[in-house]
C-alpha cells in the first residue's frame, strides 16, 4: 500500500535575531493509510515542528532548508495548502481551552467552520444556501452524540468557557473529523487532561479513528499513551528522526541508544531511576553527524563525523544510527 | 513518633453571587485526616480539583484552614495567627511544582539563599554565607552562581536553587508540590535522584503531591488518595498498587498506561468528570460514578475504616468488592 | 557593550533621548545660548513682530522680543513644572496604590475608590478650577497638575502590584516568613520599579501638555516669564500675518512631548524585555 | 439577567462617586481660596458688599453646614448664578450643551471610523511602510497640544485656503432648535442649504478633537489586535485553513475591540475636557467657551457649575463603557 504521506529528507531552520535555529535536520517520515502513527519526544525534539509543517502553519520566521512532502500524490511544501487544510487534513490543539474564541458560542465556531469545509460545500461556493446549513447542522448535532456528549443542541449555545476540559476536547475531536477528513494531526491532544479523562479520551480516538478509516499523526512527549493508541511510532531527537518501529516491536526491541536509553529512565520500569547523563543540544549549534553521539555510548568516530543514514535492520523498523544492534547489547 | 498529624482539616472557599452575597462553599478541603512518620516519604495523589494542593498549602500556612487541626513536631499550628504559627513553621518548608519559580528574578542567587536566614536566625554575616555555600555545594552547584541572577542559569539549575533555599533552614518535613510535572523522563529521573540524595544528607521527610502514579509508585513508601477533598485510602505503595480498595482509586490504577501491559483502551470503565468541589454529591462523593453504589453510598458519606491490613479506606463495601481489575 | 548596540537600534529610544538631552541642554544654557538673554523680561518694541531673519532666528513678538530666546528660557519653566508635578504626582500614588495592591483588605478598596473620584473628572478640567481658584503662578499650576495625575500612578502601582501579587516568588516569600513591609520593599518596589519609569516619562509629556494648556488659557505663569502656552494665546490677534508667532512654540511644545513618549516606548522594551516587541 | 444585575451594582457606585466628586469641587471652591466671598465679589468690591454676599451664600456657617446645604444646592439643580450671564448656571449648562456634545459626537465618529481600521491594518501589516506611517503620525497626534492644533488649522484652511470659516457655529442664527443640533435639526427640516453650513463650522474643531483621539485609539486597536494574533484560536483556525478574512474581521478584531472599548470611554472624557480649549480657539458656543469664560471673569459657582456637570458625563460614560464590555464579552455575564 503505497504510502499516504512521504515526508522526504526535510530540514527546517527558524531565522532569529540569534542565528538560524536547524530544528529539523532531513527528516524523512511517512504514513500509511487508516494507521494512527505515533510521533514521540521530547521537549524540543522538533515533533511540533513537523506536525506543523505538515500542516503548513509553520511560523512566517520558519526556512525550509531541504525536502519534500508527498500527500494524497501532491507536495504539500509546493504549493498553497490552505484549502486541504481544515478538509483533507485537519488539527487537534493540545490546550483545548486556548483554540475557542471566548467571544462567540460553541454552535457559532463549529457553523463556522461547516461552512467553509463541509464535506457538502462545492470549491468556491459563494453563498452558504440554506439547505446546506441544515445539512451541516445534523452533521453536528450526530458527530456530538459520537464523541459521547450529552444533550448536544444546548451544549452548542454554550460557550468555551462553561465546558470542562474533558468536554472542550471531545468537541475538538468532533471538528477534527467532521470534514472527513483523509489525514488528522493531534498534537499532544491529551496531555493537558487528568489521568482518568486523557484515558477516555485515548479511547474514542481510537474508536472513531478506525470507524472513519481516517489516518492519525499522533504527537506526544509521553511514552505511555504512545503504547496506548498507536500502530507504529517514530521517536524524534534534536531534530533527527532516531527511530520507527512497530508499537511492540519498538517497545520490546529498541534499537537506537537513545530509544533504549529513554525507555530505562522511565519510572515504571521500577529499576534505579538513571536517567541520561548530558544535555540536548541547542539547535543553534547541533553537534555534526548524529546529534546523539555527545551523549551515546555507542558513539564512535563514524558517528560524528557522518551523516547518519537510516536503516533497516529488520522489517519495518528504520533506525537513524551506524549501530543499530537492538538494546542493550552495546 | 509521627512528624505531622492531621486531624479534620477543612478549608472551605466561599462561593459569592453577583450580588457578591455567599450563596454556597468550595470545599476545597473537606475532613482530611492523616500522619506521616518521621522519614517517611508519603505520596499524595489525586486529579486536578481533588485538593491536594490546597492540603499541602494549607498545612504550611499559605492559606488559613476553616477547620480541624494540624500536629506539626508537637504542636498544634492550624490555628495559630500567622505570625505565631510562621516560627513553629521554620522546619517545615512549602517547595512550589517550579522551585525556580520561587526566586525573585532581581535578587542575585547568592542573596535569595541568604534571606531565610536573615528573616528566622540571628546568625552573623559569615555564618550565614557559610551555611549558603554548604548548601549550595550540597545540591550540586558551582560557587560562582551565587553572584548570579536566576535568568542567567538553565531551569534545571534553577530548580536546584530553588530546593536549597528550602533547605537554607534545615527543615524536618518538606512538602513537594507536584516537583516532576511538565518535566521531560530524563530530567525526571535526575530530579528524583536529587530529592533522595538531600532526603539522605539532610534526614528529611517529605510530602510527596503528584498526579503522575507510576512516579509516585517508584518514590513513596505509602499513598494518600484524595477525590474531591477527602481522602479516600491510605496504605503501603505495594498493597495500594497490588489490590487498591477504593473503587476510585482502582479506576485511577486502571487509567495508567502500562508499556508492554493491558491496553486502557480496551479495559477503562470509568465514566464522566468528577463534580465541581462546589457542589458534592450527598453521601458518598464517588457514587455518582461508582459502579458499585447503592441507597447506602448516597444516604452516608463513608467515615474512614481501617482494614485488616492496616489500611484506611472510606467506603461502606471496601472489603466486600470482588478484586477484579 | 550587546545592550547598548541593541538600545542604539531601537529608534525610538534613540530619538526620545536626543530630544529630551536637547530640552534639558535648552534649558541648562539658555542663557549662552540664547541671541537676546535680556529679552527674558525686556523688549524691544521698535523690532515688533518680525519674521525669522539673522537677527532674530525665529522671529519676534508682539513685544519686539526674540521668540528664540524666550522658548530657551521657557524651557526651564517646563521642566520645572513636569518634573515637580509628576515627581509630586508619584510621590503620592505610588505608595497609595501599593498599599491598596499589596493588601486585600477594605481600606485597599476605599483607596481605589478615591482615586476613581479623582479620575472621573478630566484632568484639565479639575487643574483649571484648581490653577484658577489659587490665581496664575508656577507653584499653583504644579499644585493643579500633581492634584489631579496622582490617581494615575495609584492605578497603575495597583494593577501591578495585585497581578505580582499571585507571582509565585511573592508567595514564596510570605510562606517563608517575611514580613509584609519587607516583601513591599525588597521585592514588590523593584519588580514594578520599570513600569513606573515607563509610566513616568509618559506621564512627564501629558503633564507638559497640560501645563501648556493652563498657560493658553491665561492661568499659567503670570507674564513676562516666557511659558510656551500662553505665547501661542498671544500670537492669536496677529495670525495670520505673524505665522510664526504661533507655529515656533506649538513645535517646541511638540518635539518635547514626543521625545518624552519616545522615550517611554523604548524604555518599556528595554527595561522589561519580557513584554514582546511590537506592541 | 444577569447582566442588568451588572449595571445595577455599577450604578450604585454611582452616587457614592458623584458626591466624591462634589466635595472634590466644594473643597476647591470653598476651603482652598483664603476669603471665597471675597472671591466671589470681586477684588475691589467694598467690604460691606463682600459682607452681605458671606451671609447670603452663608459662608459664615460651618464647613460640614455649607457642604451640607452645597449638595442640597447641587441635587436640585441649583447651582448658584452666573456672574457674567446672571442667569443660573444649570440653565446656562443645559442651554449649551447640545452645542459641545455635537461637536464631541462628530469628532469621536470621525476619530473611531478612521482609528478602528487603520489601527487593525497597522497591526497586520506590521513593520511594512504604512504600520511605520502609521505609528509616526500617532505619535505625533498624541505629542500635539489641543489648543495649537486648532490655531494650525484655522491658520491653513482658514486663513490661508479659506475653505472654512474661521469660528462660529453657523452663518446667522441658527435653526430653531428640535433637538438642538444643527446638522439633525438641519436634516429633519430636509434643509440641506444650513446642514451644509453646519458642516462647514464643524469641520476644523472637529478634526482639532479628532485626531489626538483617533491618535489614542489606533495605539490601542493596534495593540488589540497583535495581542490576540499570539492567540491559540487564532493559530487553530489557521490549522483548520478558514479564511483569512473571516479570522481578522470577524474573529480578530472582535476580541481586539474589547480592550479599545475601555479607552473609547477615556477618549470621549478627555474629548470633552479638550473642548474647554479648542471651543475658544473656535469660539464655537458650548461648555467650553462658557468655562473659558468663567475663568476669566473668575466667575465662580460657573467654574464649579461645568466641572461637577463634565464630572458626571465622564461618570455615565465609564458606566456605559463597563455595560457595553459586558454586552459584548459573554465571560462577564
Amino acid at each position: 500500500m503505497a504510502d499516504f504521506l512521504d515526508v522526504r529528507d526535510l530540514s527546517v531552520g527558524f531565522v532569529t535575531e540569534n542565528g538560524t535555529a536547524r530544528v529539523l535536520d532531513h527528516v524523512s517520515f511517512s504514513m500509511r493509510q487508516g494507521e494512527i502513527m505515533g510521533l514521540v519526544g521530547e521537549s524540543g525534539c522538533g515533533k511540533t515542528t513537523l506536525a506543523r509543517a505538515i500542516l503548513g502553519v509553520l511560523p512566517d520566521n520558519a526556512e525550509i532548508g531541504s525536502g519534500t512532502m508527498g500527500f494524497d500524490g501532491a507536495d504539500l511544501l509546493a504549493r498553497d495548502t490552505s484549502d486541504l487544510r481544515g478538509r483533507l487534513i485537519t488539527f487537534i490543539p493540545q490546550d483545548p481551552f486556548g483554540s475557542f474564541s471566548p467571544l462567540f458560542t460553541v454552535g457559532d465556531q463549529i457553523g463556522e467552520l461547516m461552512r467553509w469545509k463541509s464535506p457538502e460545500r462545492m470549491p468556491g461556493e459563494r453563498r452558504y444556501a440554506a439547505s446546506r446549513r441544515r445539512a451541516d447542522h445534523a452533521r453536528v448535532l450526530a458527530a456530538l452524540r459520537d464523541v459521547q456528549l450529552p444533550d448536544a443542541e444546548r451544549l452548542l449555545r454554550k460557550y468555551p468557557h462553561e465546558l470542562s476540559g474533558g468536554q472542550r476536547q471531545r468537541v475538538m475531536i468532533a471538528m477534527a473529523l467532521l470534514p472527513e477528513p483523509k489525514l488528522v494531526i493531534a498534537d499532544e491532544p491529551t496531555t493537558a487532561l487528568d489521568v482518568t479523562i486523557q484515558a477516555q479520551i485515548l479511547k474514542l480516538l481510537r474508536r472513531l479513528a478506525s470507524e472513519r478509516n481516517a489516518s492519525v499523526l499522533f504527537t506526544t512527549h509521553d511514552l505511555g499513551t504512545a503504547w496506548e493508541i498507536c500502530d507504529r511510532v517514530t521517536v524524534m531527537y534534536a531534530g533527527q528522526e532516531a527511530e520507527t518501529a512497530e508499537v511492540g516491536d519498538f517497545f520490546a526491541r529498541p534499537r537506537h541508544p537513545y530509544t533504549g536509553m529513554l525507555l530505562a529512565s522511565l519510572p515504571t520500569q521500577g529499576a534505579a531511576l538513571r536517567g541520561i547523563p548530558g544535555d540536548v543540544p541547542s539547535p543553534f549549534t547541533p553537534p555534526p553527524g548524529c546529534r546523539f553521539h555527545p551523549r551515546c555510548p555507542r558513539a564512535t568516530e563514524l558517528c560524528r563525523q557522518t551523516h547518519n543514514e537510516t536503516a533497516e535492520p529488520a522489517p519495518g523498523h528504520h533506525v537513524r544510527c551506524h549501530h543499530p544492534q537492538v538494546w542493550p547489547a552495546s | 513518633m509521627s512528624i505531622l498529624e492531621v486531624s479534620g482539616l477543612h478549608r472551605h472557599f466561599p462561593i459569592r453571587n453577583i450580588w457578591g452575597r455567599r450563596t454556597g462553599w468550595l470545599r476545597a478541603l473537606d475532613g482530611v485526616s492523616f500522619g506521616i512518620a518521621k522519614g517517611e516519604i508519603l505520596g499524595v495523589v489525586g486529579e486536578s480539583g481533588c485538593g491536594k494542593s490546597t492540603l499541602g498549602k494549607t498545612i504550611a500556612g499559605i492559606h488559613t484552614p476553616s477547620g480541624g487541626r494540624v500536629d506539626f513536631e508537637g504542636n498544634e499550628i492550624a490555628t495559630l495567627t500567622p505570625s505565631a504559627g510562621r516560627a513553629l513553621r521554620r522546619n517545615l518548608q512549602y517547595c512550589y511544582q517550579d522551585p525556580g519559580a520561587s526566586l525573585d528574578p532581581r535578587w542575585k542567587i547568592g542573596r535569595s539563599l541568604e534571606e531565610p536566614l536573615i528573616v528566622h536566625t540571628d546568625m552573623p554575616k559569615a555564618e550565614r554565607m557559610e551555611r549558603v555555600q554548604a548548601t549550595l555545594r550540597a545540591v550540586g552547584l558551582p560557587e560562582r552562581h551565587l553572584d548570579l541572577y536566576p535568568h542567567e542559569i538553565s531551569g534545571g539549575q534553577q530548580r536546584r536553587v530553588g530546593l536549597a533555599r528550602i533547605l537554607m533552614l534545615r527543615p524536618s518535613l518538606v512538602i513537594l508540590d507536584e516537583p516532576t510535572s511538565g518535566l521531560d523522563v530524563s530530567v525526571q529521573a535526575v530530579v528524583l535522584n536529587l530529592l533522595l540524595e538531600l532526603r539522605q544528607e539532610f534526614d528529611l521527610t517529605y510530602m510527596f503531591i503528584s498526579h503522575d502514579l507510576s512516579v509516585v509508585r517508584l518514590f513513596c513508601q505509602r499513598i494518600a488518595v484524595m477525590y474531591l477533598g477527602r481522602v479516600v485510602e491510605i496504605g503501603t505503595t505495594e498493597d495500594v498498587f497490588a489490590a487498591p480498595a477504593h473503587p476510585y482509586t482502582r479506576s485511577l490504577l486502571s487509567a495508567v498506561p502500562i508499556i508492554g501491559g493491558r491496553r486502557i483502551v480496551d479495559t477503562f470503565a470509568l465514566e464522566g468528570e468528577p463534580p465541581s468541589p462546589g457542589a458534592i454529591p450527598s453521601g458518598c462523593r464517588f457514587r455518582t460514578r461508582c459502579s458499585f453504589a447503592d441507597a447506602k453510598c448516597a444516604a452516608e458519606d463513608p467515615a474512614d475504616r481501617v482494614l485488616a491490613d492496616g489500611r484506611l479506606v472510606a467506603c461502606h463495601y471496601a472489603e466486600k468488592l470482588e478484586t477484579s481489575a | 557593550m550587546k545592550t547598548f548596540r541593541r538600545l542604539l537600534r531601537d529608534r525610538a529610544l534613540v530619538i526620545g533621548v536626543t530630544l529630551v538631552t536637547l530640552l534639558v541642554l535648552a534649558a541648562i544654557f539658555a542663557a549662552p545660548l540664547s541671541n537676546f538673554p535680556s529679552h527674558v523680561t525686556g523688549f524691544d518694541p521698535s523690532q515688533r513682530l518680525k519674521p525669522p531673519g539673522e537677527t532674530f532666528w525665529l522671529g519676534t513678538d508682539r513685544m519686539g522680543a526674540d521668540i528664540y530666546s524666550r522658548l530657551l528660557f521657557g524651557a526651564r519653566l517646563t521642566i520645572l513644572i513636569s518634573v515637580t508635578a509628576t515627581a509630586v504626582a508619584v510621590l503620592i500614588g505610588v505608595p497609595i496604590g501599593l498599599l491598596a495592591g499589596y493588601y486585600e483588605r477594605w481600606f485597599s478598596d476605599l483607596l481605589m475608590r478615591v482615586s476613581d473620584v479623582f479620575l472621573a473628572v478630566p484632568q484639565i478640567v479639575l487643574a483649571i478650577a484648581i490653577a484658577q481658584t489659587l490665581g496664575p503662578a508656577i507653584q499653583n499650576v504644579i499644585l493643579a497638575l500633581s492634584a489631579t495625575y496622582w490617581p494615575f500612578w495609584a492605578r497603575l502601582v495597583y494593577a501591578e502590584t495585585r497581578s505580582l501579587r499571585n507571582e509565585v516568588f511573592i508567595e514564596a516569600a510570605v510562606a517563608m516568613g517575611a514580613s509584609p513591609l519587607r516583601i513591599m520593599v525588597l521585592h514588590v518596589v523593584p519588580s514594578i520599579a520599570s513600569s513606573i519609569i515607563v509610566r513616568t516619562t509618559i506621564g512627564m509629556g501629558a503633564t507638559i501638555l497640560a501645563a501648556a494648556s493652563l498657560g493658553f488659557l491665561g492661568l499659567g505663569a503670570p507674564p513676562p516669564t516666557p511659558e510656551w502656552g500662553r505665547m501661542i494665546a498671544e500670537s492669536r490677534e496677529f495670525l495670520p500675518q505673524a505665522w510664526w508667532y504661533a507655529t515656533a512654540p506649538g513645535i517646541a511644545i511638540l518635539l518635547v512631548v514626543m521625545g518624552f513618549n519616545l522615550l517611554g516606548d523604548g524604555l518599556r522594551d528595554v527595561l522589561d524585555p519580557r513584554i514582546r516587541r511590537g506592541s | 439577567m444577569r447582566l442588568l444585575v451588572l449595571a445595577l451594582r455599577r450604578c450604585l457606585w454611582m452616587p457614592p462617586t458623584l458626591l466624591g466628586l462634589t466635595l472634590i469641587v466644594f473643597t476647591v471652591s470653598h476651603i482652598i481660596p483664603a476669603d471665597p466671598a471675597r472671591v466671589l465679589a470681586g477684588e475691589n468690591a467694598p467690604i460691606e458688599q463682600v459682607e452681605a454676599l458671606r451671609r447670603k451664600f452663608g459662608l459664615d456657617k460651618p464647613l460640614p453646614q455649607q457642604f451640607v446645604s452645597y449638595v442640597a444646592d447641587v441635587v436640585q439643580g441649583n447651582m448658584g448664578v452666573s456672574l457674567y450671564t446672571q442667569r443660573p448656571v444649570a440653565d446656562d449648562l443645559v442651554e449649551r450643551l447640545p452645542a459641545t456634545f455635537e461637536l464631541a459626537l462628530f469628532a469621536m465618529g470621525l476619530a473611531i471610523l478612521l482609528g478602528l481600521p487603520l489601527g487593525v491594518v497597522s497591526a497586520l501589516m506590521r513593520n511594512s511602510v504604512l504600520d511605520h506611517a502609521v505609528r509616526l503620525v500617532t505619535i505625533a497626534g498624541l505629542a500635539t497640544a489641543a489648543f495649537w492644533l486648532a490655531i494650525l488649522l484655522q491658520l491653513l484652511f482658514s486663513m490661508e485656503l479659506n475653505l472654512t470659516p474661521v469660528q462660529g457655529r453657523i452663518d446667522g442664527w441658527g435653526p430653531d432648535p428640535i433637538t438642538g443640533f444643527y446638522t439633525v435639526d438641519a436634516l429633519i427640516r430636509g434643509d440641506v442649504d444650513t446642514f451644509f453650513s453646519a458642516l462647514r463650522y464643524l469641520a476644523l474643531p472637529m478634526m482639532t478633537l479628532a485626531i489626538p483621539a483617533m491618535a489614542t485609539i489606533v495605539r490601542f486597536t493596534r495593540a488589540g489586535v497583535l495581542n490576540v494574533m499570539s492567540s491559540n484560536f487564532v493559530f487553530y483556525q489557521a490549522a483548520m485553513g478558514l479564511p483569512r478574512r473571516v479570522v481578522i474581521w470577524k474573529y480578530i478584531l472582535r476580541s481586539a475591540l474589547i480592550g479599545t472599548l475601555t479607552q473609547i470611554g477615556l477618549v470621549f472624557g478627555n474629548l470633552l475636557a479638550g473642548a474647554v480649549v479648542v471651543e475658544t480657539v473656535y469660539s464655537w458656543p458650548g461648555l467650553g467657551t462658557y468655562a473659558y469664560n468663567s475663568i476669566l471673569q473668575s466667575d465662580y459657582n460657573a467654574i464649579m457649575g461645568f466641572t461637577l456637570f463634565t464630572g458626571s458625563v465622564f461618570i455615565a460614560m465609564n458606566l456605559l463603557v463597563d455595560i457595553a464590555q459586558a454586552v459584548l464579552d459573554p465571560r462577564g455575564r
